[in-house]
């Protein structure tokens, strides 16, 4: 009977929607790669074009474009690593109530909108150029702050699920300073949230187009759309292996969160095993 | 260093650890949390600290802990003020409320840690956290994590861990109030067990008077911030000294009376008080239910004098080795009495409800001004 | 002392990277907008220019934009609302397992490539319009999945905090049938997460750019950079404003998830005014 | 419609409802949660479901409650059986263990939330609603939310929002886990005092055995998804069927004896057996507490003739109206001894236990075959 769940009418329309939303564009982009031109039909012949020839030629840009994203990517990490996990624990620990501003602050980003990347930014990366050079790698600075969201979410999320106060007032009666209460205690149980925010901080580097678009520089995002000009084809084919190592990337923190999930120590786990005290302990 | 020196063998007793805490004020915002707090534990001492949440007993460890910075007054261990100790010089063992096992060690690297941080070498660390766990009956789980141990098996490697480095005072932070009733009683026994066995000096924190009562040498119950009444658990028990208290530890029947002559007039009885010299005027007086009697509803006849009063039972419940039944007196009160279980009354019976005996349970009581 | 503290030295110096990090952009705009010209100095001339003479000529532009970006907001919106929130619930409730998968499904977007919106979502796009016109709020589709990894946070943080499952088994012994529980016990409880999933999803559609640039269309942040290639000094300004009314709407968040922090029923709480039940109940 | 006619008088009875399992299974994937599960309350009934946790007592009452299918058997109510039946259809109030208070809503809100289902006019929800609270001692708290109220209140609002609509059945989920032990006490004596008052028949899921025992008219022991004994507290407590019930109902000394010629020979005393009838060979047999006594030291003669043996104290537990000592029989074993305020025993003392007295206090016992 129905006794247990809504409808499977209901059930299968909202499952299929999502379906749709999801699977539409990704299998037109598939579709899209398989024509075989005017005459009609599919074959894989693009596909195979590309793997066997390789990135030569114009494409070499993509080639150089991707270089210049894996930079900015660890790049990014590491801002993120070195700023924001120290932030958050200092403001978890010994400021809670400023969890609110800082977590205000760290979700901003979100709607800023494209202009002041490019004009609040631009004198900040005229005085960073002319000190340092004007690498791509300067943009490390302004994809740090759009990656804040994602990256503040997923150490949060962690946080949230760790009792960091106990655990390092613990460590603390232990012997243990401040030093090692983060080297061995808090970095170790908050692993997961940082590698799933620097996974996060990769997977948004790589797909960012409007910041490098906008100053002129040179990604793998803007080098997609120059080559997609020239062949629509072959760009939404790198589209596409993008987007998959994306969702692979995405993967690999689901599987982080599934590993060991933060168990609520509960009242009631098996106590099976435990020996009433009754027994002397030797 | 030095640490390492004294800490070398595995069952030797700290006795020596006096622990004195000397007028201490702790503020939070503009709460007082502790008021000219002062207690004193004597060497190898169980001092439990009993209140309701908010009283200020949880902050009193913390103090001692050096989790939280005093506003005024003193801590002394063996005489020493260490309030400008940070907590990990500050040589203490402690367990929480909540479990506090590093999840990502296991129970055995989760009982060397304190070694770890005192540079113990990994052979020693081993075999001593080996031997701690076996004090606590888990050197079989060595390996394991906390997520696959039960509640209680987490709080006894806690206890091994803290207890592994010998500090000179163990911190017990209420540290079964997450458990099932049954693994509650088991390891309150075990931990007193232990402590016993080492000597060592203990602060236990708990908002459960059974706990409290059954486990410490003494007990100081707290309320807003400062010590009500310190004493052993059957002065506590016995001679309660503010209604509070006889509210706070077991459970009472609290009627009214009268004070007249050294005597309380209670239900048309005349009862005995503690302090006969408590002025005249009416009181509250508290009557423990084992101190009471059910009688078959033949039995009373009726008034006062003969110290029986009729009622009807209104619940009765079988607890085990006794019995515990709620009568409504015919003068409107409700009052519970223990009794043996082979006395089986039924809800609606009538019965006799029989005050005093030998010793008088009655506990003499300031009124409180309302 | 600093027992219970990292040094006043670490916490200054964290606090202090992290202002500059977002101080920096937003006083180098505003900086640019005050200043006089090539004669040096500041005032606020531009400002009172923009305010007294408003949007007017090629500033049209941007009125004309800012409404169809408003539009957009409210469709993606509405998306979100019907599809996901649902799809939530029936995850929770019913199919537990499936969390996971969904959870990754919705933080997918993030790192959709842009390449992939273009060209995946031309073909969409083209037998949509065909159907039903090319509007501007054809784009709604888009935005409803690059909105969904910020919407499914947001309701997912209040959904973790409300025992839904409980709350709507204790409904369905009173009575209620699955209709009821939806309305009346499940929505108004998750109403602060879905209020937050609504402005956050407005933020990121008021600050679109990449979408609406790549397919031609005019949104509040294409016709700013247009706008910014004339006039740059106005376009900034019209930045600090969205960007300032984006704080309110993310602190408006911040107050919806503080009024009732989802209060962990605890068994410790006061019970002062707990009446012993050995006084008879009337 | 129908329900709103029934369910005018507030204080009706509904006695007359019996509810029936007839052989229930449920499976989980390959977990079997329950397996021919029978059991019948009669109208009126408390029947408290006792059990560790997997044991299958809360897959039960949610079997009960349509919020689970059924895989096989019959669930009878009055005769009818109602496994077709969605939960919004039962009738029946449930109490869940965590707080389940619709936090949006009043606490007068919360109780009206089962009249409003059932389309009652806003005014009888008013009244039925303020009276369902004035039964639980909350109807100045109409106003209050959930997070206003203490748990211990939040669990009485929803019992008086399970009652309101006068179900057929009331459920209680370990209703009382989540509360301090004092709550819990008074708490449990309140909700058997409605219960009686009202006659509702009442299906009550527990993992504690003292609550059990306190509140119940029979004790259902469940493990492993099937039903172990059921019985009066004072059966179960007295004559329990299996080594696992009486372990688990009650705290248990365990010893090791041997049944012959009808008497249990345990520690080398012979004591007699509930059932003569077990075969000669080993058996475990287990003593109440309070069927032990303590004697001084100089009392026990040594060996089991007199019924005496000598041991060290290990520890002694002040529990308010008794003591609990636990002995190092010089055996081997270790025995807990239940005993009066007065003796006062010291860790380490040299004392005697003196075994049986009146009632014979061996249980009768299988051998687990190991």
């Amino acid at each position: 009977m129905t006794a247990t769940g809504p409808g499977r009418t209901a059930r299968v329309l909202i499952l299929g929607l999502v379906g749709l939303v999801f699977a539409v564009p990704i299998l037109a982009m598939i579709e899209f790669t398989l024509r075989r031109g005017l005459a009609g039909g599919y074959d894989l012949a693009r596909w195979t074009a590309l793997f066997q020839g390789g990135l030569t030629g114009e494409y070499r840009l993509v080639l150089v474009a991707l270089g210049n994203s894996v930079g900015l990517a660890v790049g990014t990490v590491a801002i993120v690593l070195v700023l924001l996990v120290p932030t958050m624990l200092l403001v978890h620990l010994r400021f809670p109530r400023l969890r609110r501003v800082l977590e205000i602050i760290c979700i901003l980003p979100i709607s800023i909108p494209a202009i002041v990347l490019v004009v609040g930014l631009a004198p900040v990366f005229s005085v960073v150029a002319r000190l340092a050079g004007s690498g791509v790698w300067s943009l490390a600075l302004a994809y740090g702050i759009t990656v804040l969201p994602f990256a503040y979410r997923a150490i949060q999320s962690n946080l949230d699920g760790v009792d960091v106060r106990t655990l390092s007032e613990a460590a603390r009666t232990l012997g243990a300073g401040w030093g090692s209460v983060l080297l061995r205690v808090l970095v170790p149980n908050l692993r997961r949230g940082i590698l799933a925010g620097s996974f996060i901080a990769v997977a948004v580097v790589l797909g960012e187009f409007t910041i490098a678009s906008l100053l002129g520089r040179t990604n793998l995002q803007t080098a997609l759309v120059v080559v997609g000009k020239n062949d629509p084809y072959v760009a939404v084919i790198l589209s596409l292996i993008a987007l998959f190592t994306a969702f692979l990337l995405l993967l690999g923190i689901g599987r982080l969160g599934a590993a060991r999930p933060g168990r609520k120590a509960g009242t009631r786990t098996p106590s099976v095993s435990q020996p009433t005290s009754t027994g002397a302990p030797s | 260093m030095s640490q390492t020196a004294t800490a070398t063998p595995q069952t030797g007793t700290r006795t020596g650890t006096v622990v004195e805490f000397a007028g201490v004020v702790k503020r939070f915002g503009s709460h007082l949390a502790l008021t000219d707090f002062d207690l004193t534990l004597a060497a190898g001492e169980l001092v439990a600290l009993l209140g309701p949440s908010g009283s200020g007993k949880t902050t009193a460890l913390r103090v001692l802990a050096g989790l939280e910075d005093t506003d005024d007054g003193r801590i002394l261990i063996n005489g020493d003020d260490v309030s400008g100790l940070p907590t990990s010089r500050r040589d203490m063992g402690m367990v929480f409320q909540s479990y506090s096992l590093f999840p990502h060690l296991s129970a055995g690297q989760n009982v060397e840690f304190g070694l770890r941080m005192r540079r113990v070498s990994a052979a020693e660390r081993r075999s001593r956290a080996t031997a701690a766990l076996a004090l606590v009956g888990l050197d079989a789980h060595y390996d394991r994590f906390a997520h696959q141990l039960s509640g209680g098996q987490q709080q006894r490697v806690a206890l091994a861990r803290a207890l592994v480095t010998e500090p000179r005072v163990l911190l017990l932070d209420e540290p079964l109030s997450a458990l099932d009733a049954k693994v509650r009683v088991a390891l309150r026994e075990q931990i007193r067990r232990i402590q016993t066995e080492l000597g060592i000096t203990t602060l236990f924190v708990t908002h459960d008077q059974d706990e409290a009562l059954a486990v410490a040498d003494r007990v100081a119950v707290m309320r807003d911030g400062r010590i009500e009444q310190v004493g052993t658990p059957e002065e506590l028990y016995t001679r309660p000294a503010t209604p509070f208290i006889a509210d706070f530890v077991g459970l009472s029947n609290r009627l009214q009376g009268e004070v007249r002559h050294g005597f309380a007039e209670v239900c048309g009885m005349t009862l005995p008080l503690l302090d006969p010299s408590q002025a005249d005027g009416p009181v509250r007086v508290f009557v423990r239910p084992e101190d009471l009697a059910l009688e078959p509803a033949g039995d009373s006849r009726g008034t006062g004098e003969s110290g029986v009063l009729a009622g009807t039972v209104l619940l009765s419940s079988f607890l085990g080795s006794l019995r515990r039944t709620s009568v409504l007196l015919e003068r409107g009160e409700t009052v519970v009495v223990q009794h043996d279980v082979r006395q089986r009354p039924v809800v609606g019976d009538r019965v006799g409800v029989r005050f005093g005996g030998a010793p008088v349970p009655v506990q003499d009581l300031r009124v409180t001004p309302s």
